[in-house]
């Protein structure tokens, strides 16, 4: 409704007046006394949900109420991977829907978020694991979607300067899926709020829930730092803080809170092309347009809603990262941080409605949630506004744990920190 | 047919002791090393036991003492090892079994570990390129045990003099690893 | 302008005059004095322009004397060693150095890519966001790579890095970050007490700002007290000195990161010497001295080379005896112009003018510029002029015409910001302070306190006492205590200052961050696009995310924002700080574990032999574990593999499973606690019997398999698979201290005291008579299939005994003390040559478990149940233990759920690949048509064919049918049969011989 | 972050596995409705924002299970227990009200 279409020559012809003439990509409004849908949240998640909301499914009176400023959880703070090379029949459909919709992202929002498909390559060290990758691979081309076998020649191929020769556990090959990639993740959140917006979605930052209005078993609105919203369905889309705020209406989840830390390097110039994965250490790594390295590894491993992690992982990242890639060495850190991810029992995520009528729960991301966040904010949507299951999400019940139905990819168990 | 008797191999294979100004380490494969766990409520017995056959009761948690013919540590919650050269054929855990028979179970640990030994005014400073623990003399002393790690591999410390000397045991797959970092921390000092 | 050191002044700064070192930058030779840095000596030889910026490729010069540089970014050294992005200002000079320029082409003066600087005006921030949308597929393969390569600083090296790192571990009662004024005396006061002190410094000397100014201290020049101090701490024991040492992050409890650069004031480091060291602190109390960072004014061409902070000015003045100028514009909003304008004096070097922003200036800053003769002129510099570097400012005053001077330096200076990063990385926020127009450190951690420069105490006798103070409180918050110091005498200068951030009305672009090139007007656009919390300024303008992290750039940008949203500067708030403080090289968090030292080594009793032998290891975890052993004339691992297979068949074979986790578990509760960990009965075993036993989760899938033997009415011995054994050992004192504590069990590992070997084979009976001492019976009736027993061998050796068989021959395991393992496994084999015996691997192994259907790690793999693998029948009914009741739930007991089969080729020269996926024989290769996929596969020498193992929907009810194996990413698809997981001798017999 | 083992004294975090809640506690073999009582235990976490009870295990140490008491917002710990001591207090806990309920 506000801001005009993006294109190079708006940008020339805005050159020529100093850009006097650009509008806010999103309006900065005050929320409305009742909406058909409010969602909780917004992060990636949250303003996906909004956006086909609005353009999916005609629902519009929508509003995303956000504690603080929109893109401030995890989609501005993650490594910005996007790929759908998942093992289980539960997971491939939805990762891959949502590969597609990357691959469309920026005509359809008119934003460029840089979706950068320059492949992910996950690196296996033994005959066990590349078993293991070659089932994965399969099941992948058996969904339609793209993966490759490649042998350690293949890998040199690629990436001559890794550390196959004086390597602890050597390099014997890698999964490679060509489509994965990475994209700007800031750019993620304000291109769909700048899209919902226009669609007449209500952004409404620094607007903190603080509570439930739940009569009957059913949710009618919420309490909010910025007085009472009623709303005809609630979704929830606060991953990080899910227990939290789902604690509000009384819900317990098979969630638990953990921190993961993202590293970034001084920029240099071009070194890694696409993502890559050590198979024998926790590291991965890509390297941002603006040259930067961008890596991390394991989660600290406990729980946590400080949004820092410690030493020890650290340096058990960097280990992995040297033992890998011993170039890297003289490349300084430039910056560390830590974001709170919600750790669900069995490793995936969960899009439902729950015991209370009206209130629905997007959450259980893990440290998997940038590359989902089109497919969740679709499938999200179409939950709200149907109040059924989207066919790519129909595993993600929350009552899997209960029927014996998990989703566990790793092969973990009911312990989240292993995931 | 070859002669019956097999030959011990040392912990650590192709290992040259240290022995510089301020600096020595050696490697032990003399010791018989038994595990003592004393069932539940029979700690007491088993440390009178010990006391009346050894003069020597169980030290207190991350404690060790020494007799003259043998040495009690803490080894674990409710766990000790003992320990004492093996000189002729000497074996803890058939010396101590039926000593302790009923009291606490007694495993031949003597295998398991590697034993190295430290000693000189910079071995504070070696270790302190691997053990992740104050060994200051405010925070450990003769007759300290601390298990703890180096550079990824567990280890039990304990502070045997005050040169200072320390004794280092870890598992006895880890020893050529263990020894191939000690060449790398001792360089500054050896170069 | 320059010369060899034509710009070095004649006498003064703490440089070796005596000591001339050599060293080249662009190619060009220069030679300046130890005790120099990069910048100093580049300075000293009038070079100023230094670097491009990142987006405009603008030229710049030397803006700082320290780590917060944002535009002297060099690569240092070349070849393996080549460091992009290096700090002139802070890299140390040594003979031989060498650096380049980067981001620049052809060259530093001439490059190319400042094309983009006639682009900014489209350059905008935010503009990749609007642009290069269409056509998609252009992204990848056309902007994109035209980004990356215009992007990036330096240039990585292209060869591993050769030089070591090591990590140490520290602890200390106080904990002193920085040696300046504050923090020599807040080490001073704690050292006294008594209490345990770690110093870190930065830099190669101690002292701070105080080897930048002309201050006296006690009365005499304050080096002669920085020496005295340095004396006094060095002979105390209780006292450890870091200089060259950054701290560079504060985590949980205390712990602290520094890195130390052992070496990089060396050409290279010699060999035994790490070229940086991490510190891993652990502080009881830590006081933060960091100092203080000058901000710049903000003003159009603000980011010239030539325009330097003031306090870098009289650092290179006062430190490093160079003259950074030879006519200089002072620019100030404080009294900070004061020191700058004598210093510039005194050192010979003409003043245009002293520019003070505000509207009248205190009495003492006229009387000092009239006793220099200096033109003080309040109001603004509005521009710079001069296209490599300064020529001349644009001068406008509060009152009168502007106009225009000569001048080839401008020193600059809005005050200082406190290095309040430590303060901040475990979450505390700063707090603005209206007085001294900055922030200040905000509430603390526990156990963390700030003093000095770092505090807002600017002022010399006032950082003096507060670091005493800070230095004696932290000591007695640790048990010392001791009478307060005296403080020193010394001056407090003043430090009054009226708030000023940017120009207004400018001609060319003022810069705020200049590494990233982000300018006011990028600030103000972002806001016009509501992009207005002060995050997403920092991400849309990519504004204080350069290898500064802001530290020259932010507090001016929150500034210039705050103004634009009329809100207040703390309204407004800061971007946080995130570790590290600096950027640090990635090899150092490494240390020792890189190459093949990432992870230690376990290697079992035959390591050495296989070595000596050319056998092949391979890595299982930690453990390096013999796989097979090639002999002359075999083609490949599959002939030799399949040779050892045969001679296990066919006589005897000797296997180290020296690896298997082994646990003893004694106790009177022994048989109780093992019944709860194992789903199978146990009760049943008896003493001198062993048994095979599955555990569960608690969520009901298998967690491991292994043997239980009972050694003893109380005392059993069980085996774990090598993947498992750690895992195994935490459940088992998982349930013994947490689950059932009541319980009289004792668990000790004991996979280390024993070297064990696998004899398998129909003669391995006669092999084992020949190293069993004669008086132990091992006939069949005696020691029969799963018996277990303490014999002795070889005369008197300890050895235990056991009747298992992994391989389905009749088999034994036989354990000895860890340090016979050696001798007893080259016993072993040259016993066994008269009976044809010869070693195998983990792979002959793996094959002739696959041949008996025995499930492995491929079928162990966390999402199989005991009834998917064949092990339902295992379950006791009559007892509670973990996993049984999670393990009922409708998703584990579905019938639909794939279980295990034996496949083999239809084609029998076809090969089997695990991995591959299962499909009915007429169905679409399709997701919807997947039953299954293959777990295990191997070549049987024994059938001549490929076998596999799969789990398979329905899988027990479609032995004989013949399916699909699809294995798109190897382009293959087989046709398999479907058989009993058992190809050899079902019905167990050769291991009963 | 550093946790003050009850035998080893104050160890750095790398020398710690950690497994989760301590408030939940295992259902006994005979607990009505099984299945709910073992999911809960299994799966349901209330995963506060504040202090909570966890489980620690000192695997690089002494090999003691701990309960540690940890702000999950600040890392601050305010105790820690050896798990055995904390479970046979349970236990006593438990059989006192059955005691009473009997």
């Amino acid at each position: 409704m506000t801001s005009r279409s993006y294109s190079i020559l708006g940008v020339l012809r805005e050159a020529l007046r100093g850009h006097s003439g650009w509008t806010p990509a999103w309006r900065d409004g005050e929320p409305k006394p009742a909406y058909d849908i409010v969602i909780v949240g917004g992060g990636g998640h949250g303003l996906a949900t909004a956006y086909y909301l609005a353009k999916r499914y005609g629902v519009r009176n929508v509003a995303v109420l956000e504690k603080s400023w929109i893109g401030s959880g995890n989609v501005g703070r993650n490594t910005t991977i996007v790929r759908s090379n998942y093992l289980l029949p539960g997971n491939i459909p939805f990762y891959e829907t949502s590969m597609k919709l990357w691959e469309g992202l920026e005509q359809d929002l008119n934003y460029n978020a840089m979706v950068s498909q320059r492949g992910i390559l996950n690196l296996y060290h033994s005959d066990a694991q590349r078993d293991a990758y070659a089932r994965r691979g399969n099941a992948m081309r058996l969904h339609g979607v793209d993966a490759e076998l490649l042998d350690a020649t293949g890998v040199r191929r690629m990436y001559p300067w890794l550390n196959f020769d004086d390597a602890r556990f050597p390099i014997r090959g890698g999964l490679l899926q060509r489509r994965a990639g990475t994209v700007r993740h800031d750019a993620v959140a304000w291109g769909y709020a700048r899209a919902a917006d226009r669609l007449g979605v209500d952004i409404i930052q620094n607007c903190e829930v603080t509570g439930f209005r739940i009569a009957g078993g059913r949710c009618t609105g919420v309490e909010t730092s910025r007085g009472t919203i009623a709303a005809r369905k609630v979704g929830l889309a606060c991953a990080g803080n899910s227990s939290r705020v789902a604690a509000m209406a009384g819900l317990t989840l098979p969630i638990e809170s953990h921190v993961l830390q993202a590293f970034v390097s001084e920029s240099i110039k071009p070194l890694v092309d696409g993502v890559i994965t050590f198979g024998a250490g926790h590291f991965y790594i890509s390297q941002s347009d603006k040259g930067g390295l961008v890596f991390g590894g394991d989660i600290d491993g406990y729980t946590s809603y400080a949004q820092r992690g410690n030493l020890p992982v650290v340096e058990d990242v960097l280990e992995g990262g040297m033992a890998l890639m011993p170039r890297i060495g003289r490349v300084r850190l430039l910056r560390s941080w830590g974001g709170i991810m919600d750790m669900s029992m069995d490793g995936s995520p969960i899009i439902d409605r729950t015991p209370v009528d009206g209130l629905y729960l997007n959450a259980g991301w893990c440290y998997g949630g940038f590359k989902a966040t089109p497919a969740s904010g679709l499938a999200f949507a179409h939950l709200l506004a149907l109040d059924a299951p989207h066919e790519d999400a129909r595993a993600y019940r929350l009552d899997r744990f209960r029927t014996g139905h998990m989703i566990d990819e790793k092969g973990m168990g009911n312990q989240p920190n292993l995931h | 047919m070859p002669d019956p008797i097999l030959q011990p191999a040392s912990a650590v294979a192709a290992w040259t002791p240290v022995a510089t100004a301020g600096l020595s380490i050696d490697v032990r494969d003399d010791l018989t090393i038994a595990g003592i766990a004393p069932f539940r409520g029979k700690a007491q017995a088993v440390s009178e036991a010990l006391a009346e056959r050894y003069g020597l009761a169980l030290p207190a948690a991350c404690r060790r003492i020494s007799g003259d013919d043998i040495t009690l540590q803490w080894s674990g919650p409710d766990q000790w090892i003992a320990i004492a050269g093996r000189g002729a054929a000497r074996d803890l855990e058939v010396e101590l079994k039926p000593l302790l028979a009923g009291l606490a179970a007694v495993v031949d640990h003597s295998d398991a570990r590697a034993v190295v030994v430290f000693s000189g005014k910079h071995a504070r400073d070696v270790l302190a390129k691997g053990l992740p623990i104050d060994l200051h003399e405010r925070a450990f002393r003769v007759g300290d045990v601390a298990i703890t790690h180096a550079n990824h591999i567990g280890v039990t410390i304990t502070q045997t003099g005050n040169e200072p000397a320390y004794e280092i045991m870890l598992y006895r797959s880890y020893a050529d690893s263990f020894a191939d970092w000690l060449r790398h921390a001792t360089a500054e000092l050896t170069a | 302008m320059s010369g060899p050191q034509s710009n070095r002044l004649a006498s003064g700064g703490g440089i070796d005059r005596s000591r001339a070192l050599r060293f080249t930058f662009d190619g060009r030779s220069y030679s300046g004095f130890s005790g120099d840095t990069l910048a100093s000596a580049l300075l000293a030889n009038g070079v100023r322009l230094v670097g491009r910026s990142f987006k405009y490729h603008r030229p710049r010069g030397i803006l700082s004397a320290g780590s917060e540089e944002p535009n002297a970014l060099v690569e240092l050294r070349n070849g393996a060693r080549r460091e992009p992005n290096t700090r002139a200002t802070t890299a140390e000079l040594f003979d031989g150095l060498v650096a380049e320029s980067q981001n620049r082409w052809p060259s530093l003066a001439l490059d190319v890519m400042s094309v983009n600087s006639l682009l900014a005006p489209v350059f905008v921030a935010g503009f990749y966001y609007k642009t290069f949308m269409w056509p998609a597929a252009f992204w990848e393969k056309l902007y994109e790579p035209m980004i990356r390569r215009a992007a990036g600083l330096g240039r990585a090296a292209a060869e591993p890095d050769p030089d070591s790192y090591e990590k140490v571990t520290a602890f200390c009662d106080v904990l002193v970050i920085g040696g300046g004024p504050a923090g020599l005396m807040a080490a001073l006061a704690a050292a006294r007490s008594g209490a345990s002190v770690i110093l870190t410094d930065e830099s190669f000397a101690l002292g701070g700002r105080l080897l930048s100014e002309r201050a006296e201290i006690d009365g005499g020049d304050a080096n002669a007290w920085i020496a005295r101090v340095r004396d006094e701490l060095d002979a105390l024991a209780n006292v450890r000195i870091l200089t060259r040492t950054t701290l560079f992050a504060a985590y949980d409890s205390g712990t602290c990161a520094a890195i130390e650069r052992v070496a990089d004031h060396l050409a290279a480091p010699p060999p035994h010497m790490p070229r940086q060291r991490i510190w891993r602190i652990i502080a009881k109390q830590v006081i933060v001295t960091a100092g203080a960072t000058e901000r710049p004014i903000v003003f159009g061409n603000n980011d010239r080379p030539g325009v330097m902070l003031a306090g870098a000015v009289r650092s290179y003045i006062n430190r490093f005896g160079v003259a950074p100028g030879r006519r200089a514009v002072v620019f100030a909003n404080n009294d900070d112009g004061c020191a700058t304008v004598r210093d510039l004096a005194s050192a010979g070097i003409e003043i245009a003018a002293l520019v003070d922003t505000r509207a009248s200036s205190p009495q003492y800053i006229s009387e000092l510029a009239a006793h220099h003769g200096v033109r003080l002129v309040n109001g603004v510099v509005t521009d710079v002029e001069g296209r490599l570097g300064v020529r001349s400012v644009r001068i406008r005053p509060h009152a009168g015409a502007p106009f225009t001077l000569d001048c080839d330096l401008v020193a600059v200076s809005s005050g200082w910001n406190p290095n309040v990063q430590i303060t901040t990385h475990l979450g505390g926020k700063p707090r603005w302070s209206d007085t001294l127009a900055t922030f200040v450190p905000g509430e603390l951690p526990r156990g963390m306190s700030v003093a000095g420069a770092a505090a807002g105490d600017y002022a010399l006798h006032s950082s003096l006492a507060s670091g005493a103070r800070a230095g004696h409180t932290a000591a007695e918050a640790t048990g010392f205590s001791s009478p307060p110091i005296d403080t020193p005498r010394a001056d407090d200068e003043p430090t009054s200052i009226a708030a000023f951030w940017h120009v207004q009305g400018t001609r060319h672009k003022a810069f705020v961050d200049f590494q990233n090139d982000v300018a006011t007007t990028d600030i103000a656009l972002a806001e016009r696009e509501g992009y207005r919390s002060i995050e997403h300024v920092k991400r849309y303008t990519t504004l204080g995310m350069a290898t500064d992290q802001g530290r020259t750039g932010s507090v001016n940008a929150i500034a210039i924002l705050a103004a634009l949203t009329d809100k207040s500067i703390p309204e407004t708030g800061v971007t946080a700080a995130r570790p590290p403080f600096t950027p640090v090289a990635l090899g150092a968090f490494a240390g020792h574990h890189r190459g093949r030292t990432f992870k230690p080594e376990r290697r079992p009793a035959s390591y050495d032999w296989t070595k000596a032998n050319a056998g092949v290891l391979v890595e299982t975890g930690l453990w390096l574990r013999p796989a097979y052993f090639p002999r002359a004339g075999e083609r490949d691992w599959l002939e030799s593999v399949s040779r050892e297979v045969a001679t296990v068949r066919s006589a005897v074979g000797i296997c180290d499973v020296s690896t298997l986790g082994k646990i003893n578990v004694q106790g009177p509760d022994a048989l109780a606690l093992l019944e709860r960990l194992y789903a199978n009965d146990l009760a049943s075993l008896r003493v001198g019997r062993a048994r095979y036993g599955v555990m569960l989760r608690e969520d009901g899938f298998l967690m491991d398999d292994g043997t239980i033997a009972r050694l003893d009415e109380q005392h059993y011995f069980v085996t774990t698979t090598t993947a498992n054994a750690a895992k195994v050992y935490q459940h088992m004192q998982f349930a013994l201290q947490w689950l059932w504590p009541e319980l009289d069990v004792q668990i000790a590992s004991a996979t280390e005291q024993w070297a064990q070997f696998a004899i398998a084979g129909p003669r391995a009976r006669e092999l084992l008579r020949e190293i069993i001492d004669a008086a132990h019976d091992i006939s069949n009736a005696a020691f029969p299939y799963l018996a277990v027993g303490d014999v002795t061998c070889c005369g008197g050796i300890k050895t235990r005994l056991y009747r298992l068989s992994f391989s389905g021959e009749l088999a034994y395991e036989i354990g000895v003390p860890a340090r016979f393992g050696p001798a007893l496994w080259q016993r072993l084999l040259l016993a066994g040559e008269p009976l044809g015996a010869c070693a195998y691997g983990s792979e002959a192994l793996g094959v002739m478990r696959i041949e008996k259907g025995h499930i492995s790690g491929p079928e162990l793999n966390g999402t199989t149940t005991a009834a998917d693998v064949g092990l339902g029948a295992m379950r006791s009914r009559k007892k509670d233990y973990i996993g049984r009741v999670l393990g009922e739930r409708p998703g584990l007991v579905d019938p639909a759920r794939p279980a295990l089969v034996g496949l083999r080729p239809v084609e029998r020269a076809q090969r089997l690949r695990a991995g591959a996926h299962f499909i009915a024989r007429t169905a679409e290769a399709t997701a919807a048509n997947d039953d299954g996929y293959m777990t295990s596969t191997a070549f049987s020498p024994s059938l001549g064919h490929w076998i596999g193992l799969g789990l398979l929907r329905h899988g027990p009810q479609r032995q004989g049918e013949i399916i699909r194996a699809v294995d798109p990413v190897r382009g293959e698809d087989v046709l398999v049969e479907v058989v009993a997981p058992v190809f050899i001798d079902a019905r167990g017999e050769r291991l009963r011989a | 972050m550093r946790i003050a083992c009850p035998h080893c004294g104050d160890r750095g975090l790398d020398e710690f596995v950690f497994l989760g809640d301590a408030r939940v506690t295992r259902p006994m073999a005979d607990a009505t409705e099984p299945a709910d009582a073992f999911h809960a235990y299994g799966y349901l976490r209330t995963n506060p924002a504040g202090p909570t009870d966890e489980l620690w295990f000192h695997a690089a140490g002494c090999h003691a299970w701990l309960v540690v008491t940890r702000d999950t917002r600040t890392h601050v710990i305010a105790s820690v227990r050896l798990a055995r001591d904390v479970a046979l207090e349970r236990r006593a806990v438990a059989s006192t009200t059955e005691d009473a309920s009997a």
